[in-house]
């Protein structure tokens, strides 16, 4: 079983090395973005502390949907999702595989870029530690999620407007509470039961998103 | 070992074919012949698995695939119209994470061993982006060689392929069917397969 | 054996179509039977509200609206349940006549609930958990008809678009909670939604006009569903007799 | 049993008649019309349709007289 997940991450991630503009662009994606709001909004230390943890947030959603669409179509231009489909295994535990290795080079560099974007924003050294936690414990729920959208719409028309469409939306929960922890130790409450309930969401999608995901797509392999 | 059982195809709103019927066992070929757009390709995706069937059932060893499931794919191999090759990685590379994935134990000799049959030697450190057509297709094949199970089923696989390479095909598919493994496959050209019982079925009329 | 057979007879849309045609003048004819009695009472007879005034008899609509809204998306995700369960070709068309009417009653719930908003907290809009989940409720619904809409063939439509409910319907009260729980946290904005003990007019109001939305979905759900069966069912030998008789003469 | 003594009470709804006639309204506009749309577009998928299907049993008398 393990031995499964392990090849599909040594897979992905060899192809990831091959092609590391794809990484590098949506991580200037989400820096830029993150930049953009200060010049926008003003430089006063104390709104922009009041704004960093949804600003943060929302500009690491938007850098995880530009990495989906191309998580399964790929391999199902190539024909080899056809091969990773008829692998003698279940196929969710495939697709965890690649769950994992999303993860690994889109949510990853977000939470260990994430620290320093927060000095931007003029965050205290324990809130900039509660983002970077909230940031690694949210996202794979982001590439969880975001893998049943892009199974979902898998060689569609505009699947790649379709996606945020459907996808966005079910984010909410990981944003509320992965901005909440920032804010709550910004404002002094704690973060701690933010950061629970986010360990929680993460849990809970990381475990039952590949399934569904599995079942999309044997639906487009059809 | 292979059977299908009143099977019936649905694409889109179109019956493409229905009440088909074949029994094929250890050593034998089974040609797909039919029109464009007769369903042969789909006919392939349902005995894999992959599409299922709007009425029948397919049954490997007795038992039916979709109860199977790991098992029946833990006998098969597969070759598509697409070459399920990653252009990024080297033919070397995309024999090794193949066979990982597909639960084979593969040394890396082997891997250049197999290589150098499909006459790809010296190729394999190239990505396969710089490979052409037909020696994409070669690496896609050289999994034959590599994975050894019992039913191989092969969508139009002389496609691309120059005379010599038909040939070592067809020598290596004749070689399976005498080890006793089934081959079910479509093809536009008919080769000559040495051995092994070959048997035809038409569809869509 | 007999069971399932009776079942598989009702499922197929042959047998559904005429059926869904002769209930479909019944069910409109009770709903707006419902609804001139529900609005008398609610318009009518029932008493000002001491808290909120007469502004409050927005409730008459808003609340069957927003009942309907996320009971048509249950019904949606039983029907996609079913479809993925047991491979029927009614159920998919089932959830694509519902998806419309469903968007359009979560839809009038914000609508409605924005009008009520205004007089009441002094704003449009405020992001509390139920006009919250709402909106998603309705981006649920725009996402699953684009998808649907996206894909060609009718049944991966319906299994994808079925998967996506059943993925939807797990997560709206996630989302409800994680609103709500969000919403105590930040005070200033949250709203308290003080239910005043209702006068029995009032409440057998709002229960005759949630009968009339109810029967109301009923009724365009199967107008829409019997166009949908045409549509896709248009190889077939009922539908082609449906169509007219001049079928006869080109039949092979 | 009427709780309205004028017509003109009945319309000014003890001065929210905006939001509440708003509300009626919108909700009156969306349930005709949404019966009307799906009534026409069953219309034209079923003469859409049938011109399909005439054209096929040309197609096919054409085939056999041939």
């Amino acid at each position: 079983m393990l031995k499964i997940v392990s090849a599909v991450i040594g897979r992905d991630l060899k192809l990831a090395m091959r092609r590391q503009a794809d990484i590098v662009s949506a991580l200037f994606f989400f820096i830029i973005v993150v930049s953009l709001f200060p010049l926008g909004i003003g430089p006063e230390p104390d709104l922009l502390r009041k704004l960093a943890p949804g600003v943060l947030w929302v500009a690491a959603l938007l850098a995880t949907m530009l990495s989906l669409p191309r998580l399964f179509a790929d391999d199902h231009r190539d024909g080899t999702l056809e091969q990773l489909a008829l692998a003698p295994h279940p196929l969710g535990l495939v697709v965890t595989g690649k769950v994992i290795a999303h993860w690994l080079v889109s949510g990853l560099p977000l939470a260990l870029i994430a620290p320093v974007l927060g000095i931007q924003f003029d965050l205290s050294a324990d809130a900039l530690l509660v983002l970077t936690g909230a940031i690694l414990l949210g996202t794979p729920a982001l590439s969880g999620i975001g893998a049943i959208g892009a199974a979902l719409t898998l060689g569609l028309r505009g699947g790649g407007v379709l996606l945020s469409l459907l996808v966005l939306p079910l984010y909410i929960p990981v944003l509320i509470f992965g901005a909440g922890a920032v804010d709550a130790t910004v404002t002094g409450l704690g973060g701690e039961g933010h950061l629970s309930l986010l360990a929680a969401i993460t849990f809970a999608s990381v475990g039952f998103a590949p399934w569904a995901t599995a079942a999309a797509l044997k639906i487009a392999l059809e | 070992m292979l059977e299908a059982d009143n099977l019936e195809c649905v694409r889109g709103e179109r019956r493409l074919f229905a009440g088909l019927n074949f029994k094929l066992e250890g050593g034998e070929l089974l040609y797909l012949q039919g029109r464009n757009g007769a369903g042969k390709t789909s006919l392939l995706r349902m005995l894999i698995g992959l599409l299922p069937p709007e009425a029948g059932e397919i049954r490997w060893r007795g038992m039916a695939i979709d109860k199977l499931a790991d098992e029946f794919r833990a006998d098969l191999c597969y070759l598509g119209h697409l070459n399920a090759i990653k252009e990024e990685l080297t033919p070397l590379e995309n024999l090794l994470a193949a066979a990982r994935l597909a639960d084979e134990i593969l040394s890396e000799d082997d891997a250049i061993d197999a290589l150098e049959q499909v006459g790809l030697a010296g190729r394999e450190d190239l990505a396969c982006k710089y490979l052409s057509q037909g020696q994409k297709r070669r690496v896609a094949l050289a999994r034959l060689v590599t994975e050894k199970r019992p039913l191989w089923i092969l969508d139009e696989p002389f496609v691309a392929l120059d005379v010599a390479a038909v040939d070592w095909l067809a020598g290596i598919i004749s070689g399976h069917l005498q080890r006793g493994g089934l081959a079910v496959m479509t093809t536009h050209q008919l080769v000559n397969i040495p051995a092994g019982q070959v048997r035809e079925l038409r569809i869509g009329g | 054996m007999k069971d399932r057979f009776n079942l598989y007879r009702f499922a197929s849309p042959a047998t559904f179509y005429p059926l869904a045609g002769t209930l479909i003048p019944y069910f409109a004819a009770i709903s707006v039977i419902f609804g001139l009695a529900g609005l008398y009472l609610g318009m009518l007879v029932a008493p000002t509200d001491f808290q909120q005034g007469e502004g409050y008899r927005i409730i008459f609509i808003h609340v069957p609206a927003s009942w309907m809204s996320m009971f048509i998306y249950l019904v949606m995700a039983f029907w996609a349940a079913i479809g993925l369960a047991f491979n029927t070709r009614l159920s998919g068309m089932m959830a694509q006549a519902l998806a419309p009417t469903g968007a359009l009653m979560a839809f009038l719930s914000l609508w409605t609930g924005a009008l009520w908003g205004k007089p009441m907290w002094g704003a449009w809009w405020v992001w509390d958990a139920r006009l919250t989940s709402e909106l998603i409720l309705l981006f649920l619904y725009i996402g699953y008809m684009a998808l649907t809409a996206a894909i060609d063939d009718a049944r991966r439509a319906d299994k994808a678009g079925g998967l996506l409910l059943l993925v939807g319907v797990v997560n709206v009260p996630i989302i409800y909670f994680s609103v709500k729980w969000w919403n105590t946290l930040h005070q200033g904005s949250s709203v308290n939604l003080t239910k005043s003990s209702m006068a029995e007019t009032m409440l057998w109001g709002m229960l005759l006009m949630a009968m009339c939305f109810w029967m109301y979905s009923i009724a365009v759900a199967l107008m829409r569903v019997r166009t949908i069966m045409l549509e896709r069912e248009r190889n077939t030998d009922w539908v082609k007799a449906e169509l007219g008789g001049q079928v006869a003469g080109g039949k092979k | 049993m009427i709780h309205w003594n004028s017509f003109a009470d009945f319309l000014a709804m003890g001065g929210y008649g905006f939001y509440v006639w708003g509300s009626f309204g919108a909700t009156a506009l969306i349930m005709a019309i949404e019966p009307i749309m799906v009534a026409r577009n069953r219309k034209t998928t079923i003469t859409r349709l049938q011109r399909q299907m005439r054209a096929e049993t040309r197609a096919e008398n054409r085939n056999t007289a041939e």
